[in-house]
């Protein structure tokens, strides 16, 4: 039976695979479906520090092999969410993430510091790439100097894991990814959604009610495997790898490239059980290549 | 109400009109519990341009055949390829989710629908029935041709149809057919389903009758399990997830629903 | 009949629908399945000043539809096209553009010059975008100092129509448009191919000898659109709209965000009729909606 | 030879092993002309992870019933949709493309077949025959299993077999077998068809005794039509495109093919 187990800094994953932030709810969405102590963790949907509606109707526009969305960061506070929605997550036993975004540097020092007191909460990702959001979001995570800020400030702030969640509308993903960890970043995670936008020609009006927003799924798969290719030799720091995984396959591809561990966003949408799919699928290739610890297989591209 | 990932068997696909199908589907093991107003999510493979699920009322439960059906309306990619779907072809299903209506007991009510808005309606009619209520049926439509299996709606009730060509029953808006502009009072309750302006507009009229009222709402959905927050609507207790609050909502729950005058509307989508 | 002509800056094209540069060949590859002259035109493939070999082989992988290609700019050099490929463009009537590329500003105003000279080449795209070569190419296209030099440089000894290309692997794809526009561009095509990856996790290697490669196809067309959209609002000059184009529908979507043209270019691979039924497509839409005049449509989108 | 898009309708799909099958595609009017080693790039319709056409080579045909084979070997998504195919089902198929086999005429020929290699040779094999020549044909495989279609080209000429493990023919390498490793000096052109490893022993052994040959070599396609410059090969005169210089080559004009010493060769791929 191969290792699955991973670190990631101080985590340690009983497998590589999480769920992607906003793509698995609070987890119980998926309790008919899966167990979901089973994966290696889950990373919750943002929050922000206080409540947000988030965008308008229509949200949401399916595009070739992927979907663009424009949710815009809905959630009730980090208040709410420690009173609240913390309490539910004590039931999974693996690894819990929060999401933290906001859209200035005192906003997610705020809540990193909240979700800093939650001793079930083991690390945080912070979202510095959220396109759906006029302010902030996205804004801090395309030049190095806003990525850094947000970065440094939440460091001071926040003990545990601090995984830093970046963009990928940049010109240089890997400049972007030098400076958070010079910043105080423990991990890496990429990729957040790409910028992009649907036209229903016969209304000619934009899909989302936001004209633009992000794009998830298959469709964005190579541009996330490039990335984290690139980030993964620049840095030192674990990277996690995110972007259009739908099979072990896709999974291997990531951790070949460099990562760590993989989340999986889009894809369990169109099956809630597919992580659980992933998984098994990564042993059975592990076994079948004789390859007793998953470790080896992060990095392990042969050029 | 658990939900499952089903594989369910194509027993039939018929064709009702140029545009809309009736398909049952059956299972080996007995289907689960589902409510009237329910839907289901279902992966429509072998088509290049449908990656995401598409959400379809459960139309009917037949549970001596152990049975589902479902009644798609074909506008694009998805429902096509499903309307071209054979005996014995195998769909995958997410199911039974969202919440239904409100079932009343020993009571008269109307059933509004409008175009394909019937889907969840028939499986409705039945329940109502069955629970001892006296059930009304006002179908509406372009055409003719649009008002769909008004004879099996008969076996539960009343059947009121309107077309606004007037080629077959009333002519005009559904809202202004008789049972609504002018019985509307001996419902204690009015169910709908169908286009938005046309909910909306049989909404103001429950309102402004002050009778109960229930709408099912649509949405573009990524998930229907209440995990991507794509699919809300304006409520007054803020955005609300149309698959997980829903799709049923009483409209008094909605913002700009029932305040504004709807002066008619058309089942022109 | 709704009119189909769209002026380009000094090109009058008898429909709005182009092929791309590196997927229509030199049109005669096509010969057998259109009538090449019913299109607007075509840019033909990247010319540089000496003749390349292009990379190794595998050149190309699929993608959740799409494709990466690493083809890295393979011809016989610029002296070659004018003695033994231009004689054979003459036979085409509509707009016949070649596509300019290079590892340095001088061999693009080389091949400038020499193009300049050819009367029946009525306009250069200057692709400063292609993410396969290793020096130059995708290089000059990510920072607006060297787009602008070489635009400059190419503006000085090209007196027709000067379109220049974009990479859209950037942070901001409207800072470069507005430097190109400055310094001389006629018009800007957009997009070129997504910086992309594949593995083979079988074999552990990357899928294309070059690792990385560019992304194309109906996958990017949600990124391309926006960009598009971004661009037309930014720029005065005319927008030529690229990325998985592949239906009618598709291409009014890059006309509304505000394309005064669109280029097929992976779509001709799947079928190589599909420029033809774009364009039947559009007069289709025009006349369906009434619409007298296809020029209506650029930047018609309803906000 | 002028390219076509064509709707052919699938007249039959035979499944000749586990991996393999074998379909006739039919056409209402007659089939464009075409000759032995070109191909055919096929559209896979309603698989969502084929967006690009599948390159097969042009098996059989057989103009009196107005049809051709293809010979697919299922390795992937797209060639596992084609052997799902039923009858009646429509292929939408681009060729002829690229160049064929050099036909010799009154000769003594020798076609080698690895695998699903065997694909274009049985039309090869048929034209050879129709033009005088004697034609022996050495197929190989791993196993009994994977010699496809043995039988068929016995009315072409006579038929040799290897597998790698004795199951059927000589046990051993295909390169190994007599009639290569003894006899070879027999014939006076090589046509080849199979893996890489496979078609470059047969290209060496070729080379060294002074004969003629012509190999068939694979690449991933995009276009199939020159347009897109992705299906390069290595030549004397630089990088060449298969699809429009090949898919058939004479191994001395490719580098490193003739030049090395190639010890063997394994089928399996
Ligand atoms: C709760 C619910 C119940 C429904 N019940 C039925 C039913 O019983 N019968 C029926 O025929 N239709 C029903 N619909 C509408 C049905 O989901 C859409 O017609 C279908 O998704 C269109 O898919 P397509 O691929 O054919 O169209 P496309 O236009 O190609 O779809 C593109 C995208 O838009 C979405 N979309 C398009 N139209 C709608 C719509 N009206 N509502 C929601 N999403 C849409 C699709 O899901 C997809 O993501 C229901 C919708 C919801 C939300
Ligand atoms: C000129 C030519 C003739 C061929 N003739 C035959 C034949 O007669 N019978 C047969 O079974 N196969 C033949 N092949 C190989 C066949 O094209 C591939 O097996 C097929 O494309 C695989 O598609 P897939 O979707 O099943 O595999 P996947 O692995 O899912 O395909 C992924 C991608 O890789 C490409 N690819 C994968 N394997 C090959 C390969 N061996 N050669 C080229 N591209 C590949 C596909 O086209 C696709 O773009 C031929 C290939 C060429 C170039
Ligand atoms: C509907 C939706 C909502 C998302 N919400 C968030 C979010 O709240 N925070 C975040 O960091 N990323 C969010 N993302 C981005 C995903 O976590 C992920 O980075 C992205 O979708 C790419 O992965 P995928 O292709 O596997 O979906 C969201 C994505 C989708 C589709
Ligand atoms: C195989 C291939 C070769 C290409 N070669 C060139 C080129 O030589 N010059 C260029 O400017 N763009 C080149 N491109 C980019 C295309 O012109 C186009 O910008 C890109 O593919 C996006 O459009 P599409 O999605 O319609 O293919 C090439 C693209 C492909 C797929
Ligand atoms: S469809 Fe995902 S939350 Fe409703
Ligand atoms: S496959 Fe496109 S050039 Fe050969």
């Amino acid at each position: 039976m191969p290792d699955l187990n991973v670190k990631i800094h101080n985590l340690t994953l009983k497998n590589p695979v999480l769920t992607a932030s906003g793509t698995f709810g609070y987890g119980e969405e998926f309790d008919d479906f899966i167990d979901v102590n089973t994966l290696g963790g889950i990373i919750v949907k943002a929050t922000t520090s206080k409540h947000r509606e988030g965008n308008p109707y229509p949200r949401m526009a399916e595009t070739p092999m992927g979907m663009l969305n424009a949710v815009g960061l809905q959630n009730k506070g980090v208040d709410y969410f420690v009173e609240n929605i913390y309490p539910k997550l004590l039931k999974y036993n693996n690894c819990v993430i929060a999401n933290v975004s906001d859209s200035t540097v005192e906003g997610y020092v705020e809540v990193a510091e909240k979700i800093n007191r939650l001793d079930h909460i083991q690390a945080i990702e912070l979202n510095i790439s959220c396109p759906n959001v006029k302010e902030g979001g996205m804004a801090f995570g395309t030049s190095c100097p806003s990525a850094t800020a947000v970065t440094r400030a939440v460091r001071e702030v926040y003990d545990k894991t601090l995984i830093v969640k970046l963009s990928p509308n940049v010109t240089s993903i890997t400049d972007i990814a030098l400076a958070v960890e010079e910043a105080g970043a423990d991990a890496i995670s990429l990729i957040n959604t790409l910028l992009g936008m649907a036209i229903n020609p016969e209304t000619r009006k934009p899909v989302l009610s936001t004209v633009t927003g992000g794009l998830s799924g298959p469709a964005i798969k190579p541009v996330a495997l490039r990335m984290v290719w690139q980030v993964a030799k620049a840095v030192k720091i674990p990277v996690i790898g995110i972007g259009g995984i739908g099979s072990a396959a896709d999974a291997i591809e990531f951790l070949l490239a460099g990562a760590s561990a993989v989340q999986i966003g889009t894809a369990n949408f169109v099956d809630p059980q597919v992580t659980t799919k992933i998984i098994a699928g990564i042993q059975d290739y592990l076994t079948r290549h004789n390859i007793p610890d998953v470790k080896e297989l992060t990095g392990g591209l042969i050029l | 109400m658990k939900k499952y990932i089903l594989n369910l068997r194509v027993r039939s696909n018929k064709r009702l009109n140029q545009n809309h199908n009736l398909i049952e589907l059956g299972c080996d093991s007995p289907l689960p519990s589902m409510v009237p107003g329910q839907f289901a999510e279902v992966r429509v493979d072998g088509s290049p341009s449908t990656y995401l699920r598409r959400p379809f009322s459960i139309h009917r439960v037949d549970r001596g055949a152990n049975t589902m059906h479902l009644l798609i309306k074909s506008v694009g990619e998805g429902t096509r390829h499903l309307s071209a779907l054979k005996k014995d072809d195998i769909l995958n299903i997410m199911m039974p989710l969202g919440n239904g209506f409100t079932l009343t007991r020993n009571s008269e009510v109307l059933l509004v629908g409008g175009g394909c808005g019937v889907a969840p309606l028939y499986f409705l009619a039945e329940q109502l029935f069955r629970q001892g209520n006296k059930v009304n049926m006002l179908i509406g439509g372009k055409s003719a041709g649009d008002v769909l299996l008004a004879d099996d709606y008969r076996a539960f009730g009343t059947v009121y149809v309107s077309t606004e060509d007037g080629t077959l029953g009333e002519k005009g808006m559904v809202t202004a057919h008789p049972v609504l502009a002018k019985r509307v009072q001996s419902f204690s309750k009015i169910y709908c389903c169908g286009p938005d302006g046309m909910m909306r507009a049989v909404a103001h009229i429950a309102e402004t009758n002050h009778i109960d009222c229930e709408v099912s709402l649509e949405n573009t959905m990524a998930c229907g399990i209440g995990a991507c927050l794509c699919c809300v609507v304006e409520t007054h207790k803020g955005n609300q997830c149309v698959c997980t609050e829903g799709p049923v909502f009483n409209p008094k729950k909605l913002i700009n629903w029932t305040s504004e005058t709807e002066t008619g509307c058309s089942l022109d989508q």
